[in-house]
């Protein structure tokens, strides 16, 4: 028996074109990882890791089990398509085998498996079988189309744009099993067999169809079947169905502990594409819900930034919210990618700058709490005088470490790519605080509390945003709160909770001192305010416009004060409500018996 | 120029009789100017002017320089006057801009402030037993000159015109701040349109060109030229007023003040020294005249005596142009009429005198 | 608050040149200095009626008030009818009354002017003399004043009978008496104070700065020539 | 020429010459930030700022040196600013200040 | 009998003054010492903040004084005025129940100020110059030629001790700024720089359109008064300020000049108050009895005030401000 036809010449081709870029993608990417990462690989194979890498693989890379969270319709049309094939090449290579037993067969051989065996016993069994998961991969290609047309339905508002590349690979990826089918009831109506899905069209063909017509048929079938293959095949490391491949290494390295930084890395090889282009990051953006730019989401900066033509506009405007982190299937990293691609673009290493830092320490004083304001909260001087209430109530020794001699945490500069120039900032009030001799670091600021956590080296010192600074006080008795009736709503602030996983403290002291009521978007899903110093590129009407959306859900809640934790997050929200917007601090330093 | 504005600063001026007050920086750098002042009003205009030997300096170099205190400087003023007085005259003309404000600020300042003139009484009396009499008249030099201006062009010998064109010669003024700056209405025309020179240049057939920073100050500055560090900056502004004025091709500046005079001058010798620019035809430099030498010329005086061999940049190039006849071998001769060497030749130097001088050595 | 500002409202000139500024920068637009010099006029008159002492003492400290060149470009310009060139000559006054003037490197400048210029008059009666203006220390001057530098009896004597002689005329020595006079003005109505506290602060600043002798020679020439060049 | 040793140097002039200027960059600037030009002046940004408030730095003036064209030592003096971001929150012009730090910057980095 | 008001000037006070008095019942004459109606609008091309048409509300007031059949006697001047009785200057004495005295103000003359050269220098123009050249449809430099830079001055004559203007002219900010965007659309290639010391937007929609001729017409504002023009050789100006946000002085050169003139009391001011016992402000304006509650009315009973007689206004305020004084002199004549 032989397993060659010339229609096999496409799909012989595109395999091997798709096999040799995906070595030589994955190669160099390995290569090029820092030796640290490599390292890590190394130290993690050979343990249970591994084993969690392989379950990862399959629920996500197969099941698309994060999809179904987002939709089940959309989980389920990733699934048949991702599984649907899988099982199709897997159980098509058992079949090869229960025909023909363990032999070597070519790759086409086992792919054009009903044109080669029209000579075997059928096993009915397998010709059922293989219609059945034919019938399902077919089901998520006609889910697929459905879904250019009527997106809604599987709960996205908006689709991807795609591009040239990623439009012809898909036109092949959707013509494939349709021209299988084809294919094969063809083969089936001129040689019989197959099982009810083919075996059924090809009888109806039979009876219908000449035997010329059918030949003719069945070789334009076959070669246009190989072809989609091909075509697919070669596109594929090109386009965004790299991600089909590339999501596997992914989830295996992570699983060993390797991750992107603030620079940019091999890693994110990996990371840029393993993207399909899913585009369920797009309607979680507030950008696009609330303003209406549709061309910064995270898929399209991913795309840009793979194709080496990412502009400053692009990865500029973004908050960084981190909403479409939280939803990504494939968990990319998108804030640390964007980051490091602004690093990139902004960072100048300078000795020079910020020399004037030498000399501009005037602090004096010590404490075993030091509380860093934050620049922002020294706009907010209700939440600066609500804390020195708060701290004397608690009877505190505090040394407040930005009063004199501080400067900005650095994370500003840092979400603008200036990395460098953060580190300086880090540097010298990471000795600021070490020479004050504090244990805590109290911060009013979830930027500043990110970043302290993060990046600051400050060994021997808790660092608390006051939300978890004054919940403490309270469990320990040391501040005696009275329970009103007041009505509150709680906004949580990007940084602290996405950012810092910060979400029941807030809400713990809330409800000591009041009622909370949870807006529709809470906790993870909480809106962005809009006035994130991630983004240097909308304008203030456009801040405005986030904050009033924003508002509205908060007001939504029938609550009497909007609560939040962020100085920022206050002045930005108080310009789009009427209602009353305090710090938390406020609330609680009010209700001090 | 449309300047009909300068009719309404009219000030008055003395027709007869003047005290003469000398200029240091005119005495020092244009002694042939104050002689042909005292000249031309008493030879060609018949006037009686006094020249008297116990006037001194105003110390308005000190004062300016803030090491004269205001009282110091009024007490010697009222000295001057103090002076004037007892030689019998009224009408006090001075020879230098900076005296000329330092006498109407004085004046006004005693007018506002009256306990600053009993201050001062007070002091004169006790330092040297005078008291004195305000002028009926404070005059700059120039303004004289303007006031006979008429006189003086009936009889002119050479007009300020191009003796081969015709074309009338292409003059930049310049004022000197301390003339109308500090007291709009004490000078001719006022301190935005001052007609002093430019009267005194239409009238004897010239043309005045007016240039954006012609209102500029020269740059002298005081302790900003006496000090050698801060020089930078009095060249610099009399680079900037010779930058500016350049594009007009002028034929000659005329300065009213000694120092605006003296700088305009030297200065283009540094600047060609220092960064090699060269100002004026063929590089050989602007001429800077003050009002008397420019007056002298007019009335047919010899270049020499009226001192214009003391110019860093040489004035023949004008003289040839106005048709002015004069001997290039008696340029540098001493009061004895004996040869007493020549100056080095500068990059805004002109003149082949050179050969002349070769041959005579 | 105002100590400052009372000493110099002391001044008729201070009187004369500030009433209320309203920073409109006319002055600072025509000033010859805040072309050349990190200065403006506008800003001074502003910190001085501020009336805060603070300020003002450092403002009597420093460069910036040395900067102008007294042109009184400002004044006929004022559209409220202040004189900035005015204020600076109080507050040079007082920076100088109270020593503050050895504090900056312009300022001690002064002792420079009050030796060349400042004796000279109480020696000849007038601010310049021809031997004043060395050409080593003026090559500005060019190679025409070193030929009348070189022959000044010759040059001068041309235009005046009593060059360096009694007589009227252009450069004659002063009489006994009028010189006397001159200095005795000086020693009624403050010139003379003046120039001790300059010599008395300079002397001080001198040593400060590590002259052994004090203000000597070496020590006017430094100031004559300094240029740190952070003026700009 | 320089055989003669002046002891001084012809000051250089510090006035803002728009003549002479090249406002190439500054227009660019302001067609990529036209809300720029709504500056009124007011100095809330430089009176709130962090790195203003430890330095001789004043956004203030360096914009608007740069919008007329003065763009030396603009790129050193906007190495200053920690772009913490209060200026644009006082702002009564709503002018994305951080924005224009940023914007400067690029566009003078390469002076 | 009907009562009789002379209302002295026809500029927008007078003849709303005049309407407003017709509409009450009262016989209004209006004395106006030009051959015609309309004032300093008569020069005005369009009227901020609106672009409004000068033409458009001067031709509707003109339409209405005719309707009404309102007296008018033009090329009237007036040398007197008593409660009672208006003298002319050709000895004639109207007599009446009451006088409105809406004599407006006179138009700083920029000439003034010679540090600006007007009438020196061909290039530099007063905003008056500029409307009549927006009017005749012919805005050039003098040598016809377009601009490509243009600088206007604010507080020619206003807020100055120089020229004896203390007073704010209060309408010349907004001027310039409707000018500068007016200039900005017939040019829109040139740079247009307005130099002023503060920017007094107090009227409706002022600070908008202030905002909006920075944000889209692009215009310089420049905080500092210029200096002094002088003449280049090509036959620009150039001008020196401060750049006072910046702390440094600024030069350039510009083609066309424009000074914002503001207002200034007319001169026989004097003449009339002296005769009638008028009292006048420091700044040479009539001044109202009191700024608050009798700010039409004058310090001698029967005489009142309307529009810029008492200090700068705008067109809107005159008008306003017109209709306020000729009810308090039907109430006076009725009581």
């Amino acid at each position: 028996m032989t397993f060659y036809a010339p229609f096999c010449l496409p799909f012989i081709l595109g395999a091997a074109v798709m096999f040799l870029t995906l070595a030589w993608k994955w190669g160099k990417w390995l290569w090029l990882l820092p030796r640290r990462d490599k390292m890590r690989l190394l130290r993690g194979l050979p343990t249970r890791r591994t084993l969690q890498a392989v379950g990862e693989v399959i629920s996500e890379s197969l099941l698309h089990r994060r999809i179904f969270r987002v939709n089940p319709l959309l989980g389920y049309m990733h699934m048949s398509l991702a599984f649907g094939w899988f099982l199709l090449i897997a159980v098509g290579w058992i079949e090869t085998i229960a025909y023909l037993g363990f032999r070597y067969v070519p790759l086409q051989g086992h792919v054009f498996f009903k044109y080669f065996a029209t000579g075997l016993a059928h096993k009915p069994v397998f010709d059922q079988l293989m219609d059945l998961l034919l019938l399902f991969v077919l089901s998520g290609v006609a889910l697929a189309w459905g879904k250019r047309f009527y997106s809604r339905a599987m709960g996205l508002k908006r689709t991807t744009k795609h591009v040239l590349g990623d439009r012809v690979a898909l036109s092949a990826l959707w013509f494939i099993f349709p021209a299988r089918l084809v294919a094969e009831s063809t083969t089936c109506a001129i040689y019989g067999g197959g099982g009810f899905l083919t075996g059924g069209i090809g009888g109806w063909m039979a009876d219908h169809i000449g035997i010329m017509p059918l030949l003719t048929m069945e070789s334009v079938a076959w070669w246009f079947y190989s072809s989609c293959l091909g075509i697919f095949f070669v596109a594929l490391p090109f386009s965004r169905y790299m991600h089909i491949f590339t999501e596997i290494p992914l989830i295996f390295l992570r699983r060993y502990g390797i991750r992107s930084g603030e620079k940019e890395s091999s890693f994110d090889n990996f990371q840029v594409e393993a993207c399909s282009r899913c585009g369920i990051c797009i309607d979680p953006c507030q950008l696009q819900s609330v303003l209406g730019i549709n061309d910064v989401q995270s898929v399209y900066f991913l795309r840009d930034r793979r194709y080496n033509h990412l502009r400053l506009q692009v990865a500029d405007n973004c908050l960084m919210c981190g909403r479409c982190a939280e939803r990504c299937p494939v968990d990319i990293d998108l804030n640390t990618l964007r980051l490091n691609s602004r690093d990139t673009m902004h960072n100048v290493p300078d000795e020079r700058r910020y020399g004037y830092f030498k000399g501009v320490d005037r602090s004096s004083g010590e404490g075993k709490v030091g509380y860093f304001a934050g620049c922002m909260t020294l706009l907010t001087p209700r939440t600066l005088s609500a804390m020195t209430t708060i701290f004397e109530a608690a009877g505190e020794e505090v040394w407040w470490a930005d009063r004199e001699g501080g400067v900005c945490c650095g994370r500003p500069l840092k979400l603008a790519g200036e990395t460098d120039s953060a580190r300086k900032m880090m540097k010298y009030n990471a000795e600021l605080f070490r020479k004050h001799g504090i244990t805590t670091l109290v911060t009013s600021c979830p930027i500043c509390l990110k970043v302290f956590r993060e990046d600051y080296d400050l060994p021997g010192i808790e660092v608390l945003h006051h939300s978890e600074y004054i919940l403490r006080l309270i469990r320990a008795g040391r501040l005696k709160l009275e329970h009103g009736s007041t009505r509150f709503t709680y906004h949580d602030p990007c940084e602290l909770g996405r950012g810092s996983g910060i979400y029941d403290e807030p809400r713990a002291v809330i409800e000591a001192v009041g009622e909370l009521f949870e807006p529709a978007s809470t906790r993870e899903n909480a809106l962005c305010c809009g006035s994130s110093v991630a983004n240097t590129a909308i304008s203030d009407g456009q801040q405005v416009q986030i904050a009033r959306s924003v508002a509205t859900e908060l007001e939504a809640t029938g609550a009497e004060v909007i609560v939040t934790a962020c100085p920022l997050c206050k002045k930005a929200i108080g310009r789009g409500t009427q209602r009353q917007v305090r710090d938390l601090s406020e609330i609680v330093a009010a209700s001090i018996k | 120029m449309k300047r009909r504005s300068w009719q309404e600063y009219q000030k008055e001026i003395a027709d007869d009789h003047y005290y003469y007050a000398r200029s240091c920086i005119r005495q020092n750098f244009f002694p042939g100017s104050e002689k042909a002042f005292i000249d031309i009003l008493t030879n060609d205009l018949g006037k009686d002017l006094l020249d008297d030997p116990k006037h001194s300096s105003c110390t308005g170099i000190g004062y300016h320089s803030d090491i004269v205190p205001l009282e110091t400087i009024m007490t010697v003023v009222a000295r001057q006057f103090s002076l004037m007085n007892e030689a019998g005259y009224e009408n006090f003309v001075t020879s230098c801009i900076t005296s000329f404000g330092i006498y109407t600020e004085i004046l006004a300042t005693w007018h506002e402030f009256p306990e600053t003139e009993e201050k001062t009484r007070e002091n004169l009396f006790k330092a040297t037993g005078r008291e004195f009499r305000k002028p009926a008249n404070v005059a700059h030099t120039s303004d004289v000159m303007f006031h006979f201006r008429d006189e003086i062009a009936a009889r002119a010998k050479h007009r300020l015109v191009n003796a081969v064109t015709g074309e009338p010669l292409r003059v930049v003024e310049h004022i000197g701040c301390h003339y109308a700056k500090i007291f709009p209405k004490s000078g001719i025309g006022g301190s935005e349109f001052p007609y002093v020179l430019a009267g005194m240049i239409e009238s004897w057939g010239g043309e005045v060109v007016d240039y954006p920073e012609r209102r500029h100050c020269c740059g002298f500055g005081f302790r900003n030229y006496l000090v050698q560090a801060n020089r930078g900056y009095s060249i610099a502004n009399s680079h900037k007023k010779l930058e500016s004025m350049a594009p007009y091709k002028p034929d000659f500046i005329v300065a009213n003040c000694p120092g605006c005079a003296m700088f305009l001058d030297k200065w283009q010798y540094a600047i060609a020294e220092m960064e090699g620019t060269t100002y004026g035809q063929n590089g050989h430099g602007i001429p800077v005249l003050t009002y008397e030498e420019m007056a002298g010329l007019v009335l047919g005086y010899d270049p020499w005596a009226l001192g214009i061999q003391m110019h860093q940049v040489d004035v023949e190039p004008l003289l040839d142009k106005m048709g002015i006849e004069y001997d290039p071998a008696a340029k540098y001769l001493g009061r004895n009429g004996k040869y007493i060497g020549k100056p080095e030749s500068a990059v805004v130097n002109c003149c082949p005198t050179d050969t002349i001088y070769d041959i005579r050595e | 608050m105002g100590k400052y500002f009372d000493m110099l409202m002391e001044d008729v000139r201070m009187r004369e040149g500030l009433n209320a500024c309203m920073n409109c920068g006319v002055c600072t637009g025509v000033c010859p200095a805040a072309e050349f010099y990190n200065y403006d006029p506008r800003q001074i008159v502003s910190i001085v009626q501020s009336r805060d002492d603070e300020a003002i003492e450092a403002l009597l400290k420093s460069d910036t008030i040395w900067y102008c060149g007294e042109c009184m470009s400002c004044r006929p310009r004022c559209p409220r009818g202040n004189t900035p060139g005015y204020v600076i000559q109080a507050l040079r006054t007082l920076s100088q009354k109270l020593g503050f003037f050895v504090e900056s490197e312009k300022g001690r400048q002064q002792l420079a002017l009050k030796r060349i210029i400042g004796e000279n008059i109480l020696r000849t009666g007038y601010c310049i003399v021809p031997r004043l203006v060395k050409p080593e220390l003026h090559p500005e001057q060019g190679t025409v004043w070193q030929w009348i530098y070189d022959h000044d009896k010759e040059v001068y004597g041309q235009f005046s009978p009593s060059y360096m002689r009694h007589g009227a005329g252009a450069l004659r020595r002063i009489d006994d008496e009028s010189l006397a006079e001159i200095n005795r003005i000086f020693e009624v109505s403050g010139g003379s104070e003046m120039f001790e506290t300059i010599e008395k602060h300079s002397d001080r600043k001198a040593r400060e700065m590590g002259y052994e002798e004090g203000a000597d020679q070496q020590y006017m020439m430094d100031v004559f020539t300094t240029n740190s060049n952070e003026h700009y | 020429m320089a055989a003669i040793n002046f002891g001084y140097t012809i000051s250089k002039p510090r006035v803002i010459d728009l003549d002479r200027n090249n406002l190439r960059k500054s227009d660019e600037i302001l067609r990529e930030m036209p809300e720029l030009q709504t500056c009124i002046g007011c100095g809330a940004c430089t009176a709130i700022c962090t790195a203003g408030n430890l330095t001789s730095f004043n956004f203030r003036r360096v914009h608007t040196l740069v919008r007329r064209g003065e763009y030396q030592g603009a790129y050193e003096e906007m190495n200053k600013c920690m772009l913490c971001g209060k200026c644009r929150l006082v702002c009564p012009r709503g002018i994305n200040t951080r924005g224009v730090v940023m914007l400067i910057k690029r566009k003078l980095g390469d002076f | 009998m009907k009562k009789r008001i002379i209302v002295i000037g026809g500029g927008v006070a007078g003849m709303q003054t005049a309407l407003r008095l017709a509409e009450q019942g009262i016989e209004p004459v209006i004395v106006e010492k030009e051959p015609e109606l309309g004032g300093k609008l008569r020069g005005w091309h369009v009227l901020f903040p609106t672009f409004t048409p000068a033409e458009q509300v001067l031709t509707d007031l003109r339409r209405r004084i005719n309707e009404r059949g309102i007296e008018v006697m033009t090329s009237t001047e007036v040398v007197g005025l008593e409660p009672r009785s208006v003298a002319l200057a050709d000895g004639r004495r109207l007599t009446c129940d009451s006088v409105v005295l809406a004599s407006g103000s006179t138009l700083f003359d920029a000439s003034i100020k010679e540090e600006y050269g007007y009438g020196i220098y061909d290039n530099v123009f007063t905003s008056a110059d500029l409307e009549r050249m927006f009017n005749e449809g012919r805005v050039a430099k003098a040598d016809g030629s377009a601009p490509r830079r243009i600088a206007f001055l604010h507080c020619v004559g206003s807020r100055d001790e120089k020229v004896c203007q203390q007073h704010c002219s209060k309408v010349c900010c907004v001027t310039g700024v409707k000018q500068a965007m007016e200039m900005k659309r017939l040019f829109p290639e040139a740079d247009v720089f307005n130099f002023y010391m503060d920017i007094r937007m107090f009227g409706p929609g002022y600070e908008e359109l202030y905002r909006e001729a920075q944000q889209s017409y692009n215009i310089h504002f420049v905080r500092g008064r210029i200096s002094e023009a002088s003449p280049t050789l090509e036959g620009r100006v150039q001008i020196k300020a401060e750049d006072t946000l910046t702390g440094r002085p600024l030069r350039m050169s510009v083609d066309m000049l424009v000074l914002l003139i503001g207002m200034r009391a007319n001169d026989d001011n004097a003449r009339l108050a002296d005769g009638a016992g008028l009292q006048r402000a420091r700044s040479g304006f009539m001044a109202p009895r009191d700024l608050f509650l009798g700010n039409v009315a004058s310090n001698v009973d029967g005489i009142f005030y309307a529009g810029t007689v008492t200090a700068p206004k705008t067109i809107g305020e005159s008008l306003n401000e017109a209709t306020a004084a000729a009810d308090a002199a039907v109430r006076y004549v009725e009581a």
